[in-house]
């Protein structure tokens, strides 16, 4: 269980948000909805651990985030506006290399079939600074197939995906869902994704 | 895991082909300006030889920290790491390993030939190239530590120098003393333990003193 | 009917040209080179003032000569591939490039190993050898360059331009010799000896020369085959090619 | 003919190191760039399962006929 | 226009406040790490100073070579440029400039002070300056057609110096050639017009070179 | 008017797309769809002149652009996938100097009242680091605003933008057709554009 309390974040000399309290269970979806700018993205990086909320507390199963450290690390999967893939390796090795670094050695069979899946069938072995926009997205959202982690965090997964790429990805989440996960996405476009309880939080 | 990293930059290194190739041709070219700029003579060129051999091989290293993490600070593999459940100081002591094997071992290794190109006798020869093969693991792992300091201010390459070289001088002075030392006839054992003592001292600190320097960068 | 020589610039027309002319350059070379090293060896007297050691120079000065010629030519088909976007000059100037750093190597090598006798030491940073050094790091620059590009028309061209650069360093670099000392022996040591000896070594320097530039003709040849093959591979003509070989 | 000997020949007055040193490098560097190229060659046919080596007769023929 | 890049550059730079200071910075401290390496013995340090001076310079110029254009083509702006009416070898002879202007001014203007620490004789002083001030233009015009050959490709930083430093070396000779001609008491005007000559034409040409090394890089 | 003729596009082993043809006219908008991956940026990237088609050629009012080079970049605007804002320069310094970059100089005000419009107001003088994705954006963006240029090339604008920017370019976009502009662009979203006439051009 994801809980938030009283979270509040400072940029700057600007409040984005305060008194930001919720708590997600397993199997249910929370958007955070609002304009850009209102601090989504610093919301989710507040509930990865990777910034310090400016007062309050994340908390997994009851324990602050900040004392969990890198066994918090080990049930979350965070995709953010950037992909996270290097440019010079292929395809295939970004995904295999991305995935151990989150804890998971996969064999090139799977890797392959995750690509395949996401559409990027015989494009494993080009290197990535090749691919396009909504290719690169594809190659970095790969990675949520082969992972087992319980929280997923995504930024705006959906731009630059096409409407085949969406259809995958609101799948993806569905299923995850059905199994007992929890996600905490963002995006602007409208998906409908069915699932037992979907939270909406409101910025600014 | 750690191997994975090691692996993972290795490969990004061969993948740029002619990588470990351009370090070690950067560190021939340097090597070879000072003769060029300073003129021919042997005598004169054989008391600077460890002195330029050392600061060359300094440079080498250093240009190429700004490599270490700013590529995966930009397209977002760095923030994964921070989030990886393995131990950020082992991942970074294998970043640390990875630059080292790309830009240290081909100047330990190139060395040689270098000062015999500056007509060092044998004896200067062999302490040259053990003093750097202590000495350029120290640059690796103290350079990791500028190198995530200095993240995401851009135009860090200059900014990264600023942190990095006052504290490289001190391998530095050790490193090509020993060579003059052993010149000189004098005993140089000195000179190789305290740099021992810096290749300790900063491989148990710089890994740590690095990851959380990372993460203050990526606040 | 005169031969059609712009038939012969696509990349297709050369590769079956060059595949028969490979024979005869390296049939060429390897007869010159006997030949050269019949006459360096057993023709060619002792040098009284450098005894056996002057050998080298059969090795030593063709090769070095090849290092500065081939990368004019290297030069200039990169700029021709440039100036008139002709993609075979482009790629025989890539070909030329790793013999033309073979050379500088050998060159190098080879006078490293006459120094040690004549001047008691490996290398000095004398104008004529720095140079030659800085040559080698130009066509290592022009590969490295090269292969740091994975799209081969991007790299043709930016081959081009540091190629083209790199010739403006070259002429400067060589008349800098007149800023230095040399201690670099010129062709005045020992040719002038003796008239006979003088004609025998020039005769044998010359043949050897002649069996560089066949053996460079050829490999750059076979080079340019590969290189062909490797970027037309998707062609028709290579799918054609291809086809008729599986039949036979 | 300057040698009474092979071993005198392989000594060359004393330089025997030097001068055999530069050649035999030399003829490295030679053998080596062939060796590359054809290596070259043949991992492209490898990889794309490929014969290329014609008989630039049949392919004269063709050429003609094209 | 050119105005505008020039100023944007400027801008940039001060907006990473220590930039200029830390050009400056690398450049005394690799100056000052020879006296450390090689013996504080006076005459040796005078007939290094102007070699060790200018390579140091060449090497601060180089070093920050790879800001040149490689931020910009990161986040889109060299796209812009060359989709900009303006003349595009007049838009980088602003980036040279200005470039030079964060670069290379620093150094000419510290350079007789460093001279001070060699102890060179104040004639040698002023010909070391007025070669720097018309030597450190060329490198960064030259270094520009460098920068944008290997943009893109990463790890293009030690690249770049291999492709460059072999372009520098004339500079280089003439520039402490002129030093030296003067301390040994000869004429050094043809050093200087020699010098002048090399500004002419990279001046000139290289611009050009640079744009349509551009327009390769991005294509 | 612009013309492409027989556009084909290669890339690496890949053929993307071949004899493309069309005419855009005054006040017409060209909207170019495809999945991820198809060449919808590459086909841009042509347009503008900043990569050579394989085959064919792209004309502007019967010139070849490739002739035309300067006189060219004058008429015509490219936003593509990456923002081409300097980080470390605030919001008004990005976007005076890019507009003068493209040939047009802008007072302050100028440029704080197209900020301002675009929904920056307030934050003109931070740099556009700290900004949100879609603020970044909406920098880049604005530059429509000032610039004087008949022909838009939009690779995606609409990426990362919240409704009510969606709002904004969208009326800007009819503004600009109204006037005569002509505009090509790509988007995965769904935007309703009245314009004379639109034309739909699909890719692979
Ligand atoms: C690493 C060391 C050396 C290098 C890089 C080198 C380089 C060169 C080059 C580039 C040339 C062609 C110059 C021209 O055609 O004008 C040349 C020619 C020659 N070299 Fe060397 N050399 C080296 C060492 C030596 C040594 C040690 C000797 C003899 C003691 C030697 C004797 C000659 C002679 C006799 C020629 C022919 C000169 C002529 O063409 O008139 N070289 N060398
Ligand atoms: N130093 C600062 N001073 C003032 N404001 C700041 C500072 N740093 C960040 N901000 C503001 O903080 C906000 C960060 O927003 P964040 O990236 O979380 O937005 P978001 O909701 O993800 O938006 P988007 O939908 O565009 O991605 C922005 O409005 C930005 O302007
Ligand atoms: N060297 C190469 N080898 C093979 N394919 C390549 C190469 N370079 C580029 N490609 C392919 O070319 C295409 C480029 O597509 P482009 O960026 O134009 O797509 P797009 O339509 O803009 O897609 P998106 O909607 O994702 O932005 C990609 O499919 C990419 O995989
Ligand atoms: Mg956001
Ligand atoms: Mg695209």
């Amino acid at each position: 269980m994801l809980q938030g309390s009283n979270l509040t974040c400072v940029r700057g000399d600007r409040r984005l948000f305060k008194n930001i309290n919720f708590s997600l269970r397993e199997g249910e979806l929370m958007q955070v909805h609002g304009p850009n700018g209102s601090g989504k993205t610093s919301l989710l990086r507040i509930l990865c651990g990777l910034t310090m909320p400016a007062v309050g507390e994340v908390c997994w199963h009851g324990d602050a985030i900040r004392s969990l450290g890198g066994d918090y690390y080990g049930v979350i999967t965070y995709i953010g506006h950037l992909s996270g893939t290097k440019d010079d390796l292929t395809v295939i090795e970004n995904l295999r290399i991305s995935s151990a670094l989150a804890g998971i050695e996969i064999s090139e069979s799977k890797a392959r079939e995750a690509l395949e899946y996401m559409g990027l069938g015989g494009r494993e072995t080009l290197p990535v600074k090749v691919l396009s926009q909504g290719q690169r997205r594809r190659v970095a959202l790969a990675r949520l197939l082969v992972c087992k982690t319980v929280l997923w965090i995504l930024d705006e997964p959906l731009a630059a995906l096409d409407v085949s790429a969406v259809k995958i990805i609101q799948v993806m989440l569905e299923q995850h869902l059905a199994q007992g996960g929890m996600i905490v996405m963002t995006t602007h476009q409208e998906i409908a994704i069915s699932a037992k309880t979907i939270q909406q939080l409101q910025l600014a | 895991m750690f191997l994975w990293i090691i692996q993972r930059d290795l490969l990004l290194a061969m993948r740029r082909q002619a990588d470990v190739l351009t370090t070690l041709f950067f560190f021939i070219i340097v090597v070879s300006l000072f003769p060029l700029s300073v003129g021919p003579e042997m005598s004169m060129l054989r008391t600077m030889a460890p002195g330029v051999v050392w600061v060359a091989a300094l440079l080498a290293s250093m240009l190429s920290l700004g490599r270490m993490f700013s590529s995966d600070y930009l397209d977002g593999t760095l923030e994964q790491m921070l989030l990886s459940p393995q131990s950020l100081p082992l991942l970074i002591l294998g970043k640390a390993l990875a630059h080292w094997l790309v830009t240290g071992v081909p100047l330990v290794l190139m060395a040689p030939i270098l000062g015999i190109q500056y007509d060092l006798p044998t004896d200067a020869l062999s302490v040259l190239t053990a003093s750097l093969l202590l000495g350029t693991p120290v640059l690796s792992l103290i350079g990791a530590i500028g190198a995530a300091l200095t993240l995401g201010l851009r135009g860090g390459g200059v900014l990264v120098s600023l942190l990095v070289l006052p504290l490289y001088i001190p391998v530095l002075i050790f490193g090509s003393g020993a060579v003059e030392a052993s010149t000189a006839g004098l005993g140089y054992s000195a000179h190789f333990s305290l740099l021992g003592a810096f290749f300790l001292v900063s491989l148990v600190l710089a890994p740590w003193a690095t990851a959380s320097s990372l993460r203050i960068s990526m606040e | 009917m005169a031969i059609n020589w712009y038939k012969y610039s696509s990349p297709a027309s050369f590769y079956f040209l060059a595949g028969k002319m490979i024979p005869i350059f390296i049939f060429a070379a390897v007869i010159l080179l006997i030949a050269g090293l019949y006459i360096g060896f057993f023709v060619a007297p002792t040098d009284f003032q450098q005894g056996e050691a002057y050998r080298i120079i059969f090795i030593h000065v063709p090769a070095a000569w090849m290092s500065m010629f081939l990368y004019l030519v290297m030069a200039f088909w990169a700029g021709i591939g440039l100036a008139f976007n002709t993609r075979l000059s482009s790629m025989i100037a890539t070909a030329i490039a790793p013999t033309g750093a073979m050379f500088t190597f050998i060159a190098l090598w080879t006078g490293a190993l006459w120094g040690k006798p004549m001047w008691g030491t490996w290398w000095v940073w004398d104008a004529r050898l720095t140079s030659e050094l800085i040559l080698l790091f130009l066509y290592i620059g022009f590969m490295s360059l090269q292969a740091a590009i994975d799209d081969p028309r991007r790299a043709d061209k930016a081959g081009a331009v540091i190629a083209l650069v790199g010739v403006v360093n070259i002429p400067i670099i060589y008349f800098s010799v007149q800023w230095w000392n040399t201690l670099h022996q010129g062709a005045s040591v020992s040719l002038n000896q003796a008239p006979a000896m003088a004609t025998t070594m020039l005769m044998g320097m010359l043949v050897m020369a002649l069996a560089s530039w066949m053996y460079s003709i050829a490999m750059t040849l076979m080079r340019t085959r590969v290189i062909i093959l490797e970027r037309e591979r998707h062609t028709a003509w290579v799918a054609d090619l291809r086809d008729k070989e599986k039949i036979r | 003919m300057n040698w009474a000997s092979w071993s005198e020949f392989f000594a060359m007055g004393g330089y025997g190191a030097y001068v055999w040193g530069s050649y035999f490098v030399a003829f490295v560097c030679i053998i080596g760039e062939i060796i590359l190229i054809s290596h070259r060659r043949r991992t492209l046919q490898k990889q794309q399962g490929l014969i290329y080596e014609s008989n630039s007769k049949e392919i004269n023929d063709n050429e003609t006929a094209s």
